[in-house]
């Protein structure tokens, strides 16, 4: 589990929005978000970073991008329990919006994050069912 | 005639209601561009580079520029106008506040860059394709964090991010009275900061003519000289003769249009650079993010009482929050127009106030309806309204037993305070007789008993705010040893036509208080002329001498004074040329329903004749000029004090935490009244702001500095269906010091309200063990403390 | 690209080629000199450029102007017929339901469209009704007697 | 503001609208969600293609014990209707307290179900009331059942190539729909809908997550009638197990608070 949480591909795959993910460094990506959310349709540029990895238990992934209608700054922990043949992932999170996505989007942003932590998850199983 | 203390009907409503109003935005010049502001989306960033390349070549576009470009031009900073030191007699600290940001953004729409183009469609597109390289800083936000160890700071040379600190008082004997006081009532509080949401956007227009080496700048604002002095002499170094500042009708403004702002700099600086009219006109999602906002207090107060209910002491501890920069009069709102009126109503023998104003990455604070006035009411009512809950006290009854007596300021001289002020002339406990009597107040309360017994479940509460304000600012000798930049007389000129027709030019700015119809009332009760033979010329520096605005509920104690000089110098000189006419002494004559008549005979000459004969000179008192024209300034002896008591009826849904005003009643004493109607409408819409801020309104930055309440989808404005229909009623009190007796009713409903709201929701809901509640109170406050308190 | 468009504009119909993102305020305001209509916010909330589009109140600033090709608009400018005040109008004055002005237009746009449903609302009607219309100056309760006035005059 | 620019399409009928329909357009009715959004430019479609004109699309008919109602039929339409009120009561509440006069004027009930804000009003109705959603696509037409419309945060049923074309709202015996406004948008901090039909009852929410959604455990609560003590202890269970939405203006707390609070109206006007 933890290497397929820690393959470039696989975040890319299950990281809410990803279009694109190029590896710069280790642990470092440059990204590619595409929002298309009711209203917002939207790009934003920027870091995908993976940091405090303890593994094989945690890690924090910070994403830090930018986009015409502001920039969008999210950090996941994302945290692993081996239990016998099962492991527990527990993902706990915050985002912080700018510019116009912050004056116009409060009312829906905890709304957003659930959505998509809940998308993480729900691309996360899709991705163990395969390996499986 | 009769015509001072009529509603007369509005003159100005007649464009108004047909859509014929002129706003700055109805204004469209040949050959303009537009202007859009690219704006830091960040609180705190230093700035590392700018890049217009794609802007400069998108379609449409005429010229970008940027802070850089303003630097090397040598455009200067906005000004500040108003000067207060530190206690320990250091000067105030005033950092640059650029046009444009160059180094470093420090709020939240600070702008960054201007792009002009051939319309406003590519202005925006354009703006879009500016690319900032920002080094995101941490920020400051809540004005309790500004001064926290480690802390940012927003400028190099600010320690502290505080640029002053300011006490008034006593504080030896206030401390020693709250010391021995039989009871200390102690509120701490935030009074939130709001935002003004004039309904017209700020727009402004600037003009450069190159044939004749002049500017016109077109700007919604509420003093159009104020904003030309600044911008020429502090921050283009233009030569003033050169620029003319237009302001037409004006959409509401409350305080936010006093201020000199980036953009009016910049269209008139840019039009001078492309040759070309620049038109920039604000989105609302702009104005949240630059219009200066109000209020924003964290305060710490102590009300002493001695065993009978007596005031003894009054402690108020306050820190400002400023902003990111110091708007045009930022100082003086949180000290002089705050500090002094901690006095209230009340003798209270020992008053101090302490006060800290603090930077944040915040948009800049300053005036806003009330402007230091509402947040001393606030901490004034509020904390007596507390006392009386804690101590079992009637609060009518504890506030009148601690008023000043009433004085008339002619033969009883006016009431020195604690905190600088001497009071003009008052009658409290008339208004709060007239307030008790119309609410029914003897009733209200059984009817609440009565409630409260039955435990149905209705929560009714009765909350008062008994309030003094200043207006009518001010006298230029005293503000200026308090620290302003300016003086703050009115002028106005009055020009009797040949025909006797009457034209008024005044330096007062109507933003839609009527002044076409109360100073025309002035004009036709004090030459006695008909209101339509009168016009008011306003909000052009062409035509209009050089006068201060309109603000603080100044225009009519003030610019109206000044009209009424003009009016004396007139009658004077008419009083001549009728005495020629008449061939009677000019002490035989006397002036009254628009015609000199020599006493005690039917002899006598209309204002229109002499007006004529004034202009057709053949027959007229030797040595005399022709015409009948007189410019006064009138620079007023004492602020004047309007007051009032207002009461507020509130019931309180314990389920969902919603507050219904059920009734809200307001007797105000703002002096003689010219216009009723008007008056009645300038108390409705005080009374609906106060509400507003007392139950809805809320500028909420996040721990970054982005303003989360950003547009009308989260910031709530009050709607019709928000409200009670309001009961107002006056005691009068004329003001001794200024001819018309004249006090000011701009401001007191939003000066009144907050407190009696809140008061009456505490009132409600002390039963049940809630005792504070900060505002707004919304539902989820309010639910939230029943919750603890049950 | 652009679209052509036909409108009739109290009483008087216009022809014109727009982008399709001028919106419907934009074009009576900047193309046909209708500056009575005013824009007050972005987010349709503040009611200040309310026009009646085919019969009903409409917030113009929310509507392309491309939608309205056909439609017949009345703005503050055409309330009046023949040079006499709409009823509204008068009323506004009358009863001083206005300050600045600013937001007056939206108002009476929207009070027209009230009294076109309903002949004799209650105040708590009328309350409603002018939900979608912000006023700063007055506190509402002249504008209520406004309608009010109008609606027993007509 | 001013929106990116697009291309504007009107065409004549349904069909024309689909095959219009692309990746990069979006459906124009009433544009009172859709141009707000633009003109700040969170959203910049390519193109728009406006149905606000189709006729087909604009009707309110009975059909067989069904209120039929085209998809572009405006809130304030449905509002006054009295076919709606006799038979559909929720649905015509939940139209008239939607934005405000002039927004229901222009917004239409396709726009505002395929738009799917999380605290519109119509949701919690159309799910009470059990509605189904008619769609046509470049493949034929197919009917969704409200309970299987509303997916997200701004997410449907509704494919990309798909146009809503009618909504079918079965004759109710009694329904309701009380809403708790936010005092600034309008949208609903928590809304309710109740409806009973031959005996069963149904009540759904809006804005209290991030989809509307019935409210299985308060229906299944409501065995015991719609008797006072029965409609207390129903309305005691409203969105349990729900992820409720949090904002300055109601956190989670507030919002359970006001779901049980609105549960209980929305059954009282119905019992």
């Amino acid at each position: 589990m933890w290497d397929l949480l820690n393959d470039p591909e696989v975040l890319a795959r299950i990281t809410p929005g990803v279009d694109t993910l190029e590896q710069t460094g280790s642990g470092q990506y440059q990204a590619v978000l595409h929002i298309k959310m009711g209203p917002i349709n939207s790009t934003f540029n920027g870091a995908l970073q993976v940091v405090d990895s303890k593994e094989p238990e945690s890690y924090r992934l910070l994403i830090d991008v930018d986009g015409k209608i502001g920039q969008i700054a999210a950090e996941g922990h994302v945290r692993l329990a081996e239990n016998h043949e099962t492991t527990t992932v527990e993902v706990e999170g915050g985002s912080q919006l700018t510019g116009r996505l912050a004056s116009m989007g409060q009312r829906l942003l905890s709304g957003v994050a659930r959505m998509f932590t809940n998308q993480f998850f729900k691309a996360l199983e899709r991705e163990v069912a395969i390996r499986n | 005639m009769g015509v001072i203390g009529q509603s007369i009907k509005r003159v100005e409503d007649q464009r108004f209601i047909t859509g014929k109003g002129r706003y700055t935005d109805d204004i469209a010049l040949p050959n303009s561009t537009f202007a859009a502001l690219v704006r830091s989306p960040h609180a705190h960033a230093a700035i590392n580079n700018v890049d217009t390349t794609a802007a400069a070549a998108a379609d449409g576009v005429v010229a970008v520029f940027t802070g850089a470009d303003l630097e090397a031009a040598g455009v200067g900073g906005l000004p500040c106008g108003w000067q207060v030191d530190f206690k320990s007699g250091d000067t105030m600290k005033e950092p640059a506040h650029p046009v444009l940001a160059a180094t470093k953004v420090r709020h939240v729409g600070d702008p960054v860059a201007i792009v002009l183009a051939e319309s406003r469609e590519q202005a925006a597109d354009a703006a879009e394709l500016v690319v900032v390289d920002y080094e995101v800083l941490d920020a400051v936000v809540a004005a309790t964090q500004a001064t926290a160890e480690g802390a940012p700071q927003l400028f190099d040379d600010v320690p502290n991010n505080t640029p002053f600190d300011w006490e008034l008082g006593d504080q030896a004997a206030t401390d020693a009275a709250l010391a021995s006081a039989a009871h200390v009532t102690t509120l701490e509080y935030d009074n939130q900061r709001l935002i003004p949401n004039a309904i017209e956007p700020r727009c402004a227009i600037g003009d450069y003519d190159g044939a004749r080496d002049h500017y016109t700048l077109y700007t919604s604002s509420q003093n159009p000289h104020v904003i030309r002095l600044l911008m020429t002499a502090f921050v283009l170094g233009l030569p003033e003769h050169k620029v003319r500042v237009v302001s037409p009708d004006v959409g509401g403004g409350f305080g936010s249009k006093i201020f000199h702002y980036a953009e009016e700099v910049l269209v008139t600086w840019c039009s001078r650079q492309i040759g070309r009219p620049v038109k920039w006109t604000a989105s609302r999602s702009e104005a949240f993010l630059t219009d200066a906002h109000g209020r924003d207090h964290h305060t710490r107060v102590d009300l002493g009482l001695d065993a009978d209910g007596n005031f003894v002491g009054l402690r108020v501890k306050t820190v400002a929050n400023l902003g990111a920069y110091l708007s045009t009069f930022a100082p003086c709102v949180p000290t002089y127009l705050y500090g002094t009126l901690l006095q209230g109503l009340y003798t209270t023998p020992a008053v101090h106030v302490d006060v800290t104003g603090v930077f944040t990455n915040t948009t800049p604070v300053d005036a806003l309806r009330g402007a230091g006035r509402p947040e001393a009411t606030y901490v004034l009512e509020r904390t007596v309204e507390q006392a009386a809950l804690e101590t079992g006290r009637d609060p009518a009854q504890l506030r009148s037993q601690n008023f000043i007596p009433a004085f008339d300021g002619v033969e009883q001289e006016g009431y020195q305070t604690q905190v600088a002020l001497q009071y003009d002339s008052g009658n409290y406990g008339a208004a709060l007789e007239k307030a008790l009597a119309a609410i029914g107040y003897d009733e209200l309360r059984a009817e609440q008993a009565q409630a409260r017994a039955a435990g149905n479940g209705r929560h009714i509460g009765i909350g008062f705010s008994t309030y003094i304000e200043a207006c009518g600012i001010a006298p230029s000798a005293v503000v200026g040893a308090l620290g302003a930049r300016a003086g703050l007389f009115e002028s106005a000129g009055v020009r009797v036509q040949p025909t006797g027709k009457v034209t008024v030019f005044t330096g007062s700015h109507s933003h839609g208080q009527g002044h076409e119809t109360t100073f025309a009332q002035v004009v036709a009760d004090g030459l006695g002329v008909g209101i339509e033979d009168v016009d008011i010329i306003h909000g052009d520096t062409e035509s209009v001498p050089f006068g201060m605005g309109t603000y603080g509920s100044r225009s009519l104690a003030v610019g109206g004074t000044a009209i009424v000089k003009s009016m004396d110098k007139i009658k004077e000189k008419g009083a001549k040329i009728a005495a020629h006419l008449l061939e009677a002494a000019e002490e035989d004559l006397e002036f009254a329903e628009g015609s000199w008549t020599v006493k005690g005979t039917d002899q006598s000459i209309a204002f229109g004749e002499v007006a004529l004969a004034a202009y057709v000179p053949h027959n007229f008192p030797e040595g005399l000029e022709p015409g009948l024209e007189f410019t006064s300034f009138y620079d007023p002896a004492n602020f004047t004090f309007p007051f009032g008591a207002h009461i507020a009826v509130v019931e309180v849904d314990a389920e969902t935490g919603v507050v219904a005003v059920r009734r809200y009643v307001a007797v105000d004493d703002v002096g003689n009244i010219v216009n009723p109607m008007i008056v009645e409408g300038q108390v409705h819409g005080g009374i609906t702001h106060g509400i507003g801020q007392a139950l809805f309104e809320e500028a909420v930055y996040d721990d970054s500095g982005q303003l989360i309440s950003g547009s009308y989808m989260d910031y709530v404005l009050p709607r019709a269906d928000d409200l009670p229909s309001f009961e107002t009623d006056h005691t009068v009190t004329p003001c001794p010091h200024n001819p018309l007796g004249v006090k000011g009713a701009g401001e007191t409903g939003t000066i009144g309200s907050p407190p009696a709201i809140v008061n009456a929701v505490l009132d409600a809901l002390w039963p049940l063990g809630v005792r504070d509640l900060a505002m707004p109170l919304t539902p989820q406050k309010v639910w939230q403390a029943i919750q603890q308190a049950s | 690209m652009s679209v052509a468009i036909k409108v009739t504009v109290n009483g008087q119909t216009h022809e014109h080629e727009v982008e399709p993102r001028q919106m419907l305020v934009s074009y009576l305001r900047e193309e046909l000199g209708l500056t009575g209509t005013h824009v007050g916010c972005d987010t349709s909330n503040c009611g200040a450029c309310t026009a009646i589009v085919d019969g009903q109140a409409v917030k113009v600033c929310t509507m392309l102007a491309a939608q309205a090709d056909g439609a017949e608009i009345t703005t503050i400018e055409g309330l009046a017929a023949n040079g006499t005040l709409h009823p509204l109008q008068e009323a506004f004055r009358e009863t001083h339901g206005l300050q600045c002005g600013f937001c007056t237009p939206g108002m009476i746009m929207a009070a027209w469209q009230l009294l076109e449903r309903n002949a004799t609302p209650s105040d708590a009607e009328v309350r409603h009704a002018l939900e979608g219309n912000f006023c700063r100056c007055t506190g509402y309760d002249n504008i209520i007697k406004a309608v009010q006035h109008a609606a027993e005059s007509a | 503001m001013i929106p990116v620019a697009f291309d504007y399409h009107r065409p004549a009928s349904v069909d024309e609208a689909i095959e219009l329909l692309s990746d990069d357009a979006k459906l124009l009715a009433g544009g009172h969600s859709l141009l707000p959004a633009m003109k700040l430019r969170l959203s910049s479609p390519g193109a728009l293609i406006d149905i606000g004109r189709i006729a087909e699309l604009n009707y309110i008919r009975e059909d067989g014990g069904t209120i039929a109602i085209g998809a572009t039929t405006t809130h304030q339409q449905i509002a006054s209707s009295d076919l709606v009120s006799a038979n559909a009561s929720a649905l015509a509440q939940a139209a008239s307290v939607i934005g405000d006069p002039q927004v229901r004027n222009k917004g239409t009930i396709g726009g505002s179900l395929a738009h799917a804000d999380p605290a519109a009003d119509y949701p919690a109705a159309i799910l009470a009331l059990g509605a189904e959603i008619v769609v046509r696509g470049s493949d034929g037409g197919r009917s969704i059942p409200a309970d299987e419309f509303f997916i997200d945060l701004f997410l449907t049923a509704l494919a990309p190539d798909e146009i809503i074309t009618e909504v079918r709202v079965p004759a109710a015996d009694k329904s309701a729909y009380v809403k708790f406004p936010h005092p600034a948008s309008r949208f609903a901090v928590v809304g309710c809908a109740a409806a009973s039909a031959g005996g069963a009852v149904k009540v759904a929410f809006t804005g209290v997550a991030n989809a509307a959604f019935r409210d299985s455990g308060v229906e299944a609560a409501l065995s015991g009638g719609l008797s006072e003590e029965g409609i207390a202890a129903a309305a005691a269970r409203a969105a349990d197990g729900q992820e409720v939405l949090a904002d300055h203006f109601a956190g989670e707390e507030y919002r359970r608070h006001l779901a049980k609070v609105f549960a209980r109206k929305a059954l009282a006007t119905i019992a």
